[in-house]
Order: C-alpha cells, then structure tokens, then sequence
C-alpha cells in the first residue's frame, strides 16, 4: 500500500516585516507517518509550521494538503479540511476543560462532537474527571495533555504540534511522548516541531532545520550516520 | 428617602448595564473602543420613534426589531471597518479615533435626517404595554407608577430593569452555552491562541460587533422613558456613562457591567439626593479610583500594567 | 552645521516669522490665534503620545486648568496677565502631578482615566457651589486684561518655545529616550533610562504647554463658559491634527494642523452642513488609510522627516 | 562555600508567582571577569533568576549582592548604573530606532561619564557596523540578539546576564560569539550564561550550575555535571548529548 | 474701520444730496451664525429659520428700507454653522467681521454661542445683535457694542414668576417653595434671581428646597421624590427643554402631583413639549407666557396667527420646532428694519442709537421692545401663565402681571 502524501510544502520562503526567517523550505508529510522537525530556538520551527497553517503568509512556494493547493486558505479553512495545530500555548487558561474541547471540535456536528469528547475522556481519564475545571487549574503536563485532546477533539487528519515537550519536566515529556505514540498507533498522522531530541523515538522521519534551512530529511537511522543531528542541535563539538 | 435611593439606583443601574453591555463585549473581543456607542444607541431610541410613529409598535416589541436589524446592520459594518483598523500599528489608541470619526458622521446624517428637535414616546405606551403584559400573565395592574418593595416606581424603569436583566441573561447564555459564545470567548481569551486553533476569528468578531451595537440599540429603545428625550446629539453623553460604567466593572468583561451599572447606579442616584448638583462628577471619581486601585476593574482578572 | 541649528533655522524660523507677519495679511486673527494654539496643542499631544505612546484622551484638561489659573489669577488677585499666565501654567504643572499615578495604567485604560480626569475638572470648576471663585457655570469675563494683539504674540511665543523644546527632544538624548521608553519600558530600564522619572517629565512638560497654551486662550478670548476651555473637542483636534501629520516628529503636528485645520476652517465656511459629516469622514479616512501621518508617505519613498 | 567577596552573590533568594516558588532558596556567587554557566530543564528558575538580579521582578526573599552592596529590590536602571546588565531570551531592541541609537541611548544613561565607550567599536566587534543606520525592526533575530548584547556592552557593565544568546545562530557564528564572549570576560566582565546549548556552554565556562525547580542541584564542571546522577535524573532530555 | 467711515462720510452726504443715494451698496450684508448639530441646535435652528423667514419676505418685496439711501436694498446673509462649538464659533465671528465684512454682526441663539462674540465683536467695534444670549454678565456699562432684542436679561425673566408666588402665594397658601435647577449660565442665573426676590420679599414664602442640577441631568425620578419628601406647596424646575421634558416625563411617570409646578419650556416651546411630554402631561403647569401665545399688539411686522401660517408655510416638515425662539428669531430682523430705516447711518454706533431710540416704542408680535441703559432687553418680559389641556389643544392662561391676566390661576392645579 503506497502511503498518499498528506502535506506537501514546495520551496516556502517566509518571514515578519522585512526579515525573511524561511529560506526554501522543502517538505512532505506522508498519511499515517510521524514526522519530527527538530531544530534549536530561532531556527524557524514555529515560522515554518505557521505558515504552513496559514498563520503566516508564505512569500513563496506552495503548501498541498489532501491533494489540494491550500496556499491562500486561511487557518480555520484549513482546519475544516483536517489540520489542526497545537501552538505552544496549547489551550484557552481561562476556559474550562470541556469548553476547551468543544473549541477544538468546532467543526464536528453536535452528536459527533459528542462522541468525540467521549473518546478523549477515556484516554485522558483526568480531563474526564474535572471537566468544568479551568485549563489554567492544570499543571503543565496536563495542560498539554488538555492541549492535545484539544486539538484532536475535531478529529484531524494531520496534527501539527510546536514543542509539546516546552516548559515541561522529563517525566512528562515521557508521558506526551507515551500518549502521541498511542494515537500514532491509531493511524494519526503527527508533524511535530521539537528540540528534545527523546521525540526522535516517535519519528518515522525526521526534518532537521538550521538557520530556515533544511538541513537534513531522511530516517533516523540515516541521521544519527550523517552528524545531522549534532550539526543542528549541538552548535559547536 | 434612603430605601428610595437605594432601589433606584439599583434599579436604574441595571438599564446602566444594558448601555455598557454591548461596548464592554466589543472591547472584550476586538479589543477596540467604540467612542461611537451612544450614536449607535441614539440610533435605536431613533428606530423605536419611528416604530411607533409610523407603525404604532410599542416599544416593547420595538426592542426585538431594533436587536435584529442593527445586529443586521453590524457585521457588514465589521468588515468595512474593523480588520483594517486592526492590522495598524496600535490599534487600541487608533480604535479611539476611528469611532470618533464615526460618532460624528452618525450625529452628522442623524442630523440631516431628523433634525435637532427632542423627541420621544408617550410615556403611556410603556404603561400599556405592561397593562398587556400584566393581563397575559393573569396580574393585577392599572397604568401607572408600579409598587415596589412599599415604594412606587415608574412602570418604564422596571421594564427597562427586565429586558436589561434579560439582556445581561442572554449575553451569559450566549458566551457561555453556545458554541458561538465559546469560541467568543476564546477569541476575547486570546486571539492568537483562536486563530491557531482555527477559529475564523473575523467571523466572530463580526457577530461580536452585530451584538454590541444591537444591545446599543435596545437600550436605546428605552431612552424616551429613562432618559427623558432623543436628540441626534446625545450620544456623547451616553457614551461616556457607558465608559465609566464599563471600566468600573471591569472592562473587556461583559458580565463585569452589570456590577459596574449598578454600582454606578446606586452611587449616581446617592449623589442625585444628596448633592445633586455634584451628581456628575462622582462617576469620574469612582472611575479613576477604581482604575488605579484595580486597574482591571472590580471584576478584572490579570492586572494590566506598563 | 548641527541637527537641532538646522532644524530650528529651517523649521522653527520660517514657521514663526510667517505666522508673525500673517496678521498683516489676513483679517481673521482669531483664525490665526487658533493656529497657533492647535499646532502648540498637537505639539504636546506629539510628546505624549509620540515620545512616549500614552494617548492622554483627556489633553484638555490641562488647557481648561490653564484657562482657570489665569483667570482666577486675574479675578482675584488682579494679577497682570504675565503673572496670571504663569500661575495658569501652574495649574496645569499641579494637576499633571496629581495625575502621575495614572501612569500605572496603559492603553485604553490610561486614555479612559485621563478622560474622566480632565471632565472631573471640569465638573468641579462649573459647579455653582463654587461661585464664589471660578464663577461656576456662569463663565468667566476677563475684559479688563483684554489685549488680543500682545496674546497672540505670546502665544506665538509659546509655538516657538514647544517646536523649540520638540526640536531638542528629537536631536537630544533625552527624546531618543523617551522613544525608548515607548518602545520598551524594560529594555529601557536596562539602557539605564529612569522610565518613571522619564513619563513623568514628559507629561509635565506637555501639561506645561497645554497650561500656558489655556492660559494664553483665556487671555485672548477673554469671555468664556467652562465647557468652552474643557470641551473635548481640543483634545482630539490635536489628537486628530497631530496623527494626520505624523507623531514623534517635529514637522508632522506643524503640516497636520496647518493641512486639516485649513480644511476645516475652508468646509465650515463654504459648506457648514456638511461640516461635521465631512470631519467624521476625514477622521475616519486618515485612521483607515493613513495611520501613520503624512511624514509616513514621504518615508516610504526614504525621505527622512524631521 | 562563597570566596572572598565575590562580584555578586546570590543567598536563599525565593521568588514566588502566586502559588508557585520559581525561585526556591537559590544561592550561588560569581567572580569578576568569570563565566559561570547557568543550566536545567524549562522552568527549572534560570530565566526568573535573571530577571530577580536585573531589578525586573523584586524577590520575595533572599538576597542579592553585588560588589559588597545589596541591591535586592532595586529598579532596574539603578542596578544598570552599578555596573548590571543583561540581554533577553526573545530580543527587545527598540524596534523603531536605529541600531546605533539602540546602542546610544544605553551609552548616554547608562554608561560611566568617565569612561565612554566607543559606539563604532562596539558595533565592530559584534558584526553590527553595517547595520548602523538600520532600524532594528528590519535585523533578523540573530542580528537583534546581538544587538541586545550591544546595548548592554554600551553601559559599561562589570556583570552581564545572557539568557539564551546562541540559540538560532549558525555554528559559525557561534564560534564568532563565544570568542567575542570568552574576551569580554578577559576584559574583566563577569558572564553569567543561559543556554540551551550544552556544547556551547562547555566551550565558553568555567563553571555551571545546574538548577531544578528553583534549586541549585549541582555546581562545578560540565564535564561533571553531564555525569552527576542528580544531573542526569531532572535533565533526562539531554541524556542522548553523548 | 476704513469701510465705516467712509459710510459714515457717504451717509452724511446722503443727508444733504439725496443723489448720492445712487451710490448705495448693491445689498446690506448680515452675518450670523447658527448651530446645526450639537447642544444648542434645537434653540439655534428655530431662532436662525424665524430670522430667515424675515430675510426672505423681505428679499421678495425688494429689500429693506433704508434711511440712509432712502431706498430699500436687498439683504444678503452670510451664515456659518458653529455646530454648537464655541472655539468654531469664535473663529467664524471673526470671519463673518474681517473676511466677509458684514455690515451686521448677528450672534447665535442662546448665552453659549453668544459670550464668545461679545469680546470680538467690542475689539472690532462691530455692535452685535445679540437674539437670545441672555447671560447677565455680557451687559456692561463699558462696552457700546451689544445689544440684546429678543428675550429678557436672565436676572430679570423670572421677575412675574417670583412677584406671583410672595404677592399672590400667601393667599392662595403657598409657603413653602422647592426649586431645582439646571446648574448652567440660563437658568443658574434665574434661580439666583427668584431666590433674590424671594428673600427680598419679606412675604413669609421661604424655600424649602433648593438644589442645582448637572444640565445633563435626564432622569429626575429620585430628585422628584425628593422634592415630594420636603411637601412644598410650589415647585419650580429651571432647565433646558430637553430637562423641562424630562423632568415632566419622569413626574407622570412617578404618578407625582404638585399643587404648583413652574417649567420655563412648557411655555417657550409648547408645541415641542406637547410632542415629548402629551398635553395632559402639560395641564395646569405654570410657565412663562411666551411672545408666540400672546398676541400682543403687533404694530410693526406680522402678527402671531400670520407669522404661524407663513411658518407652517416654509418650515412644515417639524424638523425645526415652531414656538417662542422661531418668534425671537423673527423679530431680531423686525427690529433690524425698523433700525435700518431710521438709522442715519450705517455707523455702527449709529445702528445701535437707531436701536435704542426704538426702545419703548416698538411693539411687535415680541412684545414691547425695550432696553436698559446697557442695552440688556427689559420690556419683552414674559408674563406668568398657566398651561391648560383640551383634549390635545393647549391652551394659555395668563395670570400675572393682573395688567395682562387672562384668567385666574388654578390652585391646586387639576
């Protein structure tokens, strides 16, 4: 069975005001494959994912989605087609765990809706239990737990995260890492942009970025043969 | 004379509720600050004149026809201004000239088309109306001042005290109960965060505005009966009550006006019996002590600070 | 030659000297009386806003104390109208102290309070249990001291002194400071800028004009009601002509007053029923299309305003 | 445990954001002309730490000290005038001005009247000459990191605190930069580093310590530190560095 | 100043060569100013369209008379919209002076829109008709160049109102006396003055209440109740129209009774009362009798019921109320032709003897114009009426001075 591609972005340039952050950036997500874009601060990590939502508007180059040209879409229309993004933040503090979901779910019908929030309860049983409680009542790790079930709550086909591991201690870096792999297992389709290098265990791919360059793409494997990884993250040594 | 004050003011500061409401949901969403409020409320005491006038529709009734149409007439209004206004360079500050603007071209064409001369309704179409209401729900009541806890009030005032009630009731509803009013709500949480998650965060706005200045218009339905007469040149008036009103309670809060209405009520008609002719400058004072004691407002979450 | 001898001999000169011999010109002194204060007015407006971002929505109330102090400095102490206009500017000085706190606000909020402020001034001077000394709402006549050909000159010397004073801030480091500061308050603190003692500065010197520009009003005026020195319409045409120019330079207030309040003054003549929809209009256009001022027209093609 | 009067110590300092304890009786000192890296997974205090000593957060106990002085609570452009300076993780020049009027400005507050610095140099030194008549909206990130270091060069400081300078740079510029940084310290100017980047901590430190949830969990070495079990237990996410 | 004096020298010709009359000005320059927007367009629109309507009859019949050019020459009015801003208004008196040249300088209705021509027009010897500015403090004994036409100096209008409650009141049983007023220039200084002629009276009435009010005040439900609590046996609320309908609205709605209630609008603008209050929301109301309901000896210009039908006639769209401002509008331009066609020159001291030299004489739809040595107006004063509803026709009663009395007060009022 070939894999269709799911995302596509062909020769993305991009930036704020005058300052261009993205420098022909080539990429492609595949269905049901999970691929990590690592890269240190400024690297253009979250440029490169906002402008692939739409939330920065690319200079040049394309973005593809499900075989459609999305370049012009704005983000809620590409979110109606199935993308959804988990931006650092994650979630709405002020507004309950069930308010926060049904954000995430605006575009299902009610029952679906419904159905769906049911789901993630029971696979993130402590959101089940408080419900009506503020996001901003979470601890970290489970605000971006909230986070996650947020932006699955419309039931994506693609799920597009900026560091899910930031401002998060170890032991909860393992437990998103556990619970993405549970939904990877599920057939998600996963581009998740990350420094912590433990993400590299969820990747079918990886994309490494440097200076809004592609530095990198291939498998893991390859990459560990070719210094990628320590050219991108480690800077000097 | 003390028990008097008291529930006029309490009462009077609901209708200061429903003249706050929709500028504080449209400072909580857009964050802008529509200096053209009490135009767009001169607007609906208009419409409610000419309701009456032409079709003998009493004011009542007159309250869902103003909502409808200047909900109507707000989203186009949106688009023509606000997402340009927004992608200035500091458009809080520039919302204030913008609305400026707008404040006098409405005052400006009201002018053309009404006139100057103060209108208004009979008062006793409001007595009417709730000597129909009455009857349906099986009450005993003539026209005439309303009995109210062994004080006796103008009939108007408890009608505007209900739909204002009513009003702040399905704002809560709204923001709170519907799907529109969560992603409302997210979009006066954080913008950003609501275009991220995919909201079309124009669209909301856009309802946002239609509400806001459609709940400018209701109030402004009840203007003849609370605030004597209609003249194209009110409006400045009334926005600077809405203000104070707003940023007492809390600004960018909707359910923080009806705390900021009443206390303005309440603390309006104190001074009104006691030192009436400094009654207009106490809500200056409340307004700037509670900014710089709660520079959020009463009901304020995160303190804004430079 | 250095910046701040070529600004002020290319810029300051020509500006005075035309507006000293344009009386001899033209007949409407008055015209040209209000000239000069709007462009002293915007040029405060420019330092406030321009150098520091703070949108005081309540200017007037500066330019109202400054009316008062020299009035009552007339009235009661017979004060020669030199005297009275530094006792006006005085006023002005202490209420832009009493008002320092306000700074803890930002934004909207600090525009709102300024604006309760200046209309709580208001409401205290035009009370009539303070007849007795302000004369209340019945207005202050000072024809005693009435000499409009000697006011006009020292308002023209007030013009000279701000753009002198806008000239300095723009070539010293103390504006580029206050830039600064607008910026970012934190980076400034870590440039070694004392951000409070900097807002502060700027702020009294802005009440300091609008304060002498007041008092310089009243002189020449001579008779007036309260709501005429503290009408909010002076702030936001200074506002207004100050944007419509460009902020935080020195020509942008002089072109905005000189272009829009030609403008007025030619539509209040040729088509005063359209004045005010006209006005509106331009408001509106100038937020919509030119938010940046004029001056911003000519950067775009890289020429360097002053 | 602290030497003769360091340049600046730091002892029990507490910080706290409503209920939480971002600072938890943090301590550690600094000598003159000395780096000291600062390292420890997100949130562990290394941010807040530098925002308590560059006067921007008041701290809720504890004290600070620098050159002898206490200086806890101290606003931010008195700390600047004794000789404290910083840059910040996201850049903050002002944005409007030019980069040599971001660099001036610090220069003419901040700055010793008796020892001017020479503006031109100075924006030499950290690659910024061209750019002088630029406005710093129009650099990109790494030019406005830099420029950050600039404007805090310019006042003359004795103790700089860097928070997250290399991140983003290419690795030829980081190379530029730790140099630049290792002779502003021979200078006599004290560094106290924060960065992600363990390779480029190695590089330029002397010294690091190690912060957990507002705690100093460890000090001395790099190389010690990657082998410390405390260490490699809070800072799991960097076990892979090899 | 040039221009003038050569009128003068022309016109001193004129007197001895009637031939020089052929050299008169091709038309008389009036300059005024109106308020189309704003606080005091619904006093200004009226007094400017009753003017108007006076320019205009007279434009259609040739112009007026001039004594000067023993001919009558066309009127041309220059007029600018202040929109009720005084800064606006004070720059376009100056340029209705200095730009346009005006042979007449004609200030806005009103004390507001007036005050600020009162120095401009003093420094450009320019006399300024002055239609409604009432304000006490314009009138000094220094400056030449004001006069006052069309209403009453402020210190003086409540004089009936005041002489009725200490005269008449103790028999009837008035004693005790509540007053609320709006705390601005028109009323401020009218209350002064009732309660001046009050305590001066020496009669036994004594005021229980006496409060001022913020202008903007729109809803008196509290003050009224307050009012009721102290149990006076007269009220008088002092405002603005958009007050006085207030202040009535919120009465009617409270279901309050007073035995005695004086409102100044009721009077001067029945017709846009009875439109915002209803007419039984107006009867027994006592008020000033208003030169549009007296029908006083019109020698000069139309009388009332002509002036009404060739009101109706021009303005009937009601975007501009008829009643006693449009009257005062109307007669600035009576007293005008009649100053025009005595003056012996078009000096302006002269213009302002020839308007003096009317005082007393002239009788108009205004009454009896006549000033004080300042040239404060003192003879069109307005008598004290009592309003009363037929249905929906309201019809005046006048009760004091007894001279004019037209019928006998009701007391209590129905």
């Amino acid at each position: 069975m070939k894999a269709e591609t799911l995302l596509l972005a062909v020769g993305i340039e991009a930036g704020y005001g005058r300052v261009q952050v993205l420098w022909g950036i080539d990429l492609a997500v595949l269905e049901r494959e999970t691929v990590v874009l690592l890269g240190a601060n400024g690297a253009g990590k979250t440029t490169l994912l906002k402008t692939l939502l739409g939330l920065v508007p690319a200079w040049r180059g394309a973005v593809r989605f499900l075989g459609e040209e999305v370049t012009a879409w704005r983000t809620d229309h590409r979110v109606r087609r199935g993308m959804a993004y988990m931006s650092e933040t994650a979630v709405f503090p002020g507004m309950t765990i069930e308010e926060n979901l049904l954000i995430g779910g605006q575009f299902l019908s009610g029952s679906a809706l419904r159905r769906r929030t049911g789901e993630l309860y029971a696979i993130f049983p402590a959101l089940g239990e408080r419900k009506r409680a503020l996001a901003s009542s979470l601890s970290g790790g489970q605000r971006k737990m909230l986070g996650i079930a947020k932006a699955l709550a419309g039931d994506p086909r693609l799920l597009v995260m900026d560091e899910p591991s930031a401002g998060l201690s170890p032991l909860f870096v393992k437990e998103v890492i556990r619970v993405l792999e549970q939904f990877r297992s599920r057939g998600l389709t996963l581009l998740v942009a990350e420094q912590n290098v433990k993400f590299l265990e969820l990747a079918d791919r990886v994309y490494t970025l440097e200076g809004g360059r592609i530095g990198f793409a291939g498998t893991v494997a390859a990459m560990h043969e070719n210094d990628a990884l320590k050219r991108a993250y480690f800077g000097l040594k | 004379m003390l028990i008097y004050t008291l529930l006029a003011g309490l009462l009077f500061g609901l209708y200061f509720s429903l003249m706050g409401l929709g500028l504080n949901l449209m400072f909580g969403v857009m964050r802008i600050v529509n200096l053209a409020h009490g135009d767009f409320l001169m607007l609906g005491a208009f419409l409610a004149f000419w309701l009456f006038n032409l079709f003998a529709l009493n004011p009542i009734p007159g309250v869902a026809v103003a909502f409808a149409l200047f909900l109507l007439a707000g989203l186009p209004l949106y688009y023509l201004l606000v997402p340009r206004l927004l992608a200035a360079r500091d458009p809080e500050m520039l919302s204030f000239i913008l609305f400026f603007g707008f404040s006098q071209v409405i005052e400006a064409v009201a002018t053309i088309a009404f006139g100057t001369s103060e209108r208004s309704i009979p008062g006793g179409s409001m007595a009417r109306a709730a000597a129909a209401v009455a009857s349906l729900l099986d009450l005993a009541y003539r026209p005439g001042p309303i009995a109210f806890l062994g004080q006796s009030f103008p009939v108007a005032w408890l009608a505007a005290g209900i739909v204002s009630a009513l009003a702040v009731l399905l704002i809560y509803v709204y923001l709170y109960r519907t799907r529109l009013g969560y992603l409302t709500r997210a979009v006066m949480a954080s913008r950003e965060e609501a275009i991220s998650t995919g909201i079309d965060v124009h669209r909301v706005s856009a309802i946002a505005f239609g509400i806001g200045i459609a709940l400018a218009a209701v109030a402004g339905v009840f203007v003849p009966f609370m605030l004597g007469s209609i003249t194209p040149a009110m409006g400045v008036d009334v926005t600077i009550t809405s203000f104070a009103v707003i940023v007492i309670g809390s600004l960018g809060n909707p359910l923080g006006t009806v705390l900021g209405g009443i206390l303005y009520g309440v603390s309006y008609m104190f001074m009104q019996s006691y030192y009436s002719s400094w009654a207009n400058l106490l809500p200056y004072l409340l307004l700037i002590a509670v900014l710089l004691v709660r520079p959020s407002g009463l009901l304020g979450r995160q303190v804004r600070r430079a | 030659m250095p910046r701040l001898l070529r600004h002020a001999l290319f810029i300051l000169v020509p500006l005075i000297a035309a507006l000293a011999i344009a009386p001899a010109v033209y007949g409407n002194h008055l015209l040209l009386f209000n000239l000069i204060v709007f462009m002293t007015l915007a040029q405060g407006i420019n330092i406030v806003y321009g150098f520091t971002g703070y949108l005081p929505f309540g200017y007037v109330g500066f330019f109202g104390a400054g009316a008062y102090g020299f009035s009552l400095a007339v009235m009661h102490l017979h004060a020669s109208p030199f005297a009275a206009l530094a006792l006006g500017a005085l006023a002005a000085l202490l209420l832009g102290l009493g008002l320092t706190p306000l700074f803890r606000l930002s934004g909207a909020y600090f525009a709102i309070a300024s604006l309760a402020a200046a209309l709580a001034v208001l409401q205290i001077v035009s009370n009539p249990a303070l007849e007795h000394i302000t004369n209340g709402p019945y207005g202050v006549s000072l024809s005693g001291v009435f000499d409009p050909s000697l006011a006009y000159a020292v308002a023209l010397a007030i013009l000279a002194g701000t753009v002198l004073l806008v000239i300095w801030l723009r070539n010293a480091r103390f504006g580029l400071a206050l830039q600064a500061i607008r910026e970012d308050a934190i980076s400034a603190g870590m440039a070694g800028i004392n951000v409070v003692r900097g807002r502060v500065i700027a702020w009294l010197l802005a009440a300091l004009i609008a304060g002498l520009t007041g008092g310089v009003y009243a002189w020449y005026i001579s008779v007036f009601y309260p709501e005429t020195v503290f009408s909010g319409e002076v702030t936001v045409f200074a506002i207004v002509f100050a944007l419509f120019g460009g902020t935080a330079t020195i020509l942008g207030p002089i072109l905005g007053v000189a272009i829009l309040y030609g403008i007025y003054n030619a539509i209040g003549i040729s088509t005063p029923q359209y004045f005010q929809l006209v006005y509106g209009l331009l408001i509106m256009g100038l937020v919509l299309f030119l938010p940046n001022g004029l001056v911003s027209l000519l950067r775009r093609r890289g020429v360097d305003v002053p | 445990m602290f030497p003769e009067s360091p340049l600046l110590a730091i002892d029990g300092l507490v910080k706290r954001f409503g209920g939480f304890r971002a600072l938890d009786g943090l301590s550690f000192y600094l000598r003159e002309g000395e780096i000291l890296g600062v390292v420890g997974p997100n949130g562990s205090g290394k941010t807040t730490c530098i925002n308590v000593i560059s006067g921007l957060h008041a701290p809720d106990g504890g004290s600070v000290t620098f050159a002898g002085r206490a200086i806890g609570g101290l606003k931010s452009h008195q700390l600047v005038r004794l000789g404290i300076n910083r840059t910040f993780q996201v850049p903050r020049p002002f944005m409007s001005l030019t980069v040599r009027e971001n660099v001036a400005v610090a220069e003419a507050y901040g700055g010793k009247p008796q020892e001017r610095v020479d503006i031109g140099a100075l924006l030499a030194s950290l690659e910024l000459a061209p750019l002088a008549g630029r406005r710093a909206e129009e650099l990109n990130s790494a030019q406005q990191k830099m420029l950050d270091l600039a404007r805090a060069l310019a006042t003359s400081p004795r103790l700089v605190l860097i928070d997250e300078l290399a991140a983003g740079l290419n690795p030829a510029e980081l190379e530029r930069v730790a140099a630049r940084l290792k002779e502003i310290a021979r200078s006599g100017v004290a560094l106290l580093v924060v960065e992600h980047l363990m390779g480029f901590i190695q590089e330029i430190t002397d010294r690091v310590i190690v912060l957990n949830a507002g705690k100093e969990i460890f000090e001395g070495v790099m190389d010690d530190a990657i082998r410390d079990k405390r260490v490699v237990e809070v800072f799991l996410g960097a076990e892979d560095e090899g | 100043m040039i221009r003038h004096t050569l009128l003068a020298a022309l016109s001193s010709l004129a007197l001895v060569t009637p031939a020089v009359a052929a050299e008169a000005p091709a038309e008389i320059k009036l300059g005024a100013l109106y308020a189309s927007s704003g606080r005091f367009a619904s006093i200004s629109m009226p007094v400017h369209d009753g003017m108007m309507l006076w320019l205009e009859q007279k434009n259609a019949e040739g112009g007026v008379f001039v004594k000067v050019f023993n001919r009558k020459i066309p009127l041309k009015l220059i007029a600018y919209d202040d929109q009720s801003n005084t800064g606006t208004a004070a720059t376009l008196y100056n340029q209705l002076i200095t730009q346009d040249k005006v042979d007449i300088l004609i200030a806005d209705s009103g004390s507001v829109l007036t005050s600020v021509a009162v120095p401009i027009a003093r420094d450009n010897k320019m006399l300024l008709i002055d239609q409604t500015g009432t304000g006490a403090t314009f009138f000094t004994p220094d400056n030449p160049y004001i006069v006052l036409l069309d209403d009453p100096v402020s210190t003086i209008w409540p004089k009936p109102l005041a002489d009725f409650l200490t005269q008449e009141g103790p028999k009837l049983g008035i004693k005790k006396v509540a007053m609320i007023y709006a705390t601005n220039d028109f009323t401020g200084t009218q209350a002064n003055a009732v309660r001046k002629f009050i305590k001066e009276s020496n009669s036994g009435v004594e005021l229980v209440y006496d409060q001022g009010v913020p202008t903007e005040t729109s809803n008196y439900t509290v003050l009224i109740n307050n009012i009721r609590a102290t149990q006076p046996d007269a009220v008088i609320e002092l405002g603005y129209a958009p007050n006085d309908i207030a202040f009535l609205r919120n009465l009617a709605d409270s279901g309050v009774k007073f035995n005695f209630l004086f409102c100044i609008y009721p009077g001067l603008e029945t017709d846009l009362l009875a439109k915002n209050v209803g007419a039984a929301g107006l009867n027994g109301v006592f008020t000033y009798v208003p030169s549009s309901e007296m029908s006083y000896e019109s020698e000069f210009g139309m009388n009332l019921p002509q002036f009404k039908a060739a009101w109706n006639k021009a303005y009937g769209h009601g975007k501009v109320e008829f009643g006693f401002n449009s009257v005062a509008g109307y007669t600035t331009g009576l007293v005008l032709e009649k100053a025009l066609a005595t003056a012996d020159s078009l000096d302006q001291l002269a213009l302002r003897k020839a308007i003096f030299d009317l005082s007393g004489k002239l009788k108009t739809i205004d009454g009896t114009f006549e000033l004080n040595a300042e040239g404060a107006q003192i003879g069109e004063i307005t008598p004290l009426g009592q309003l009363a509803a037929e249905g929906e026709q309201i019809k005046f009663v006048t009760v004091w001075p007894f001279a004019v009395a037209t019928g006998k007060p009701i007391y209590p009022a129905p």
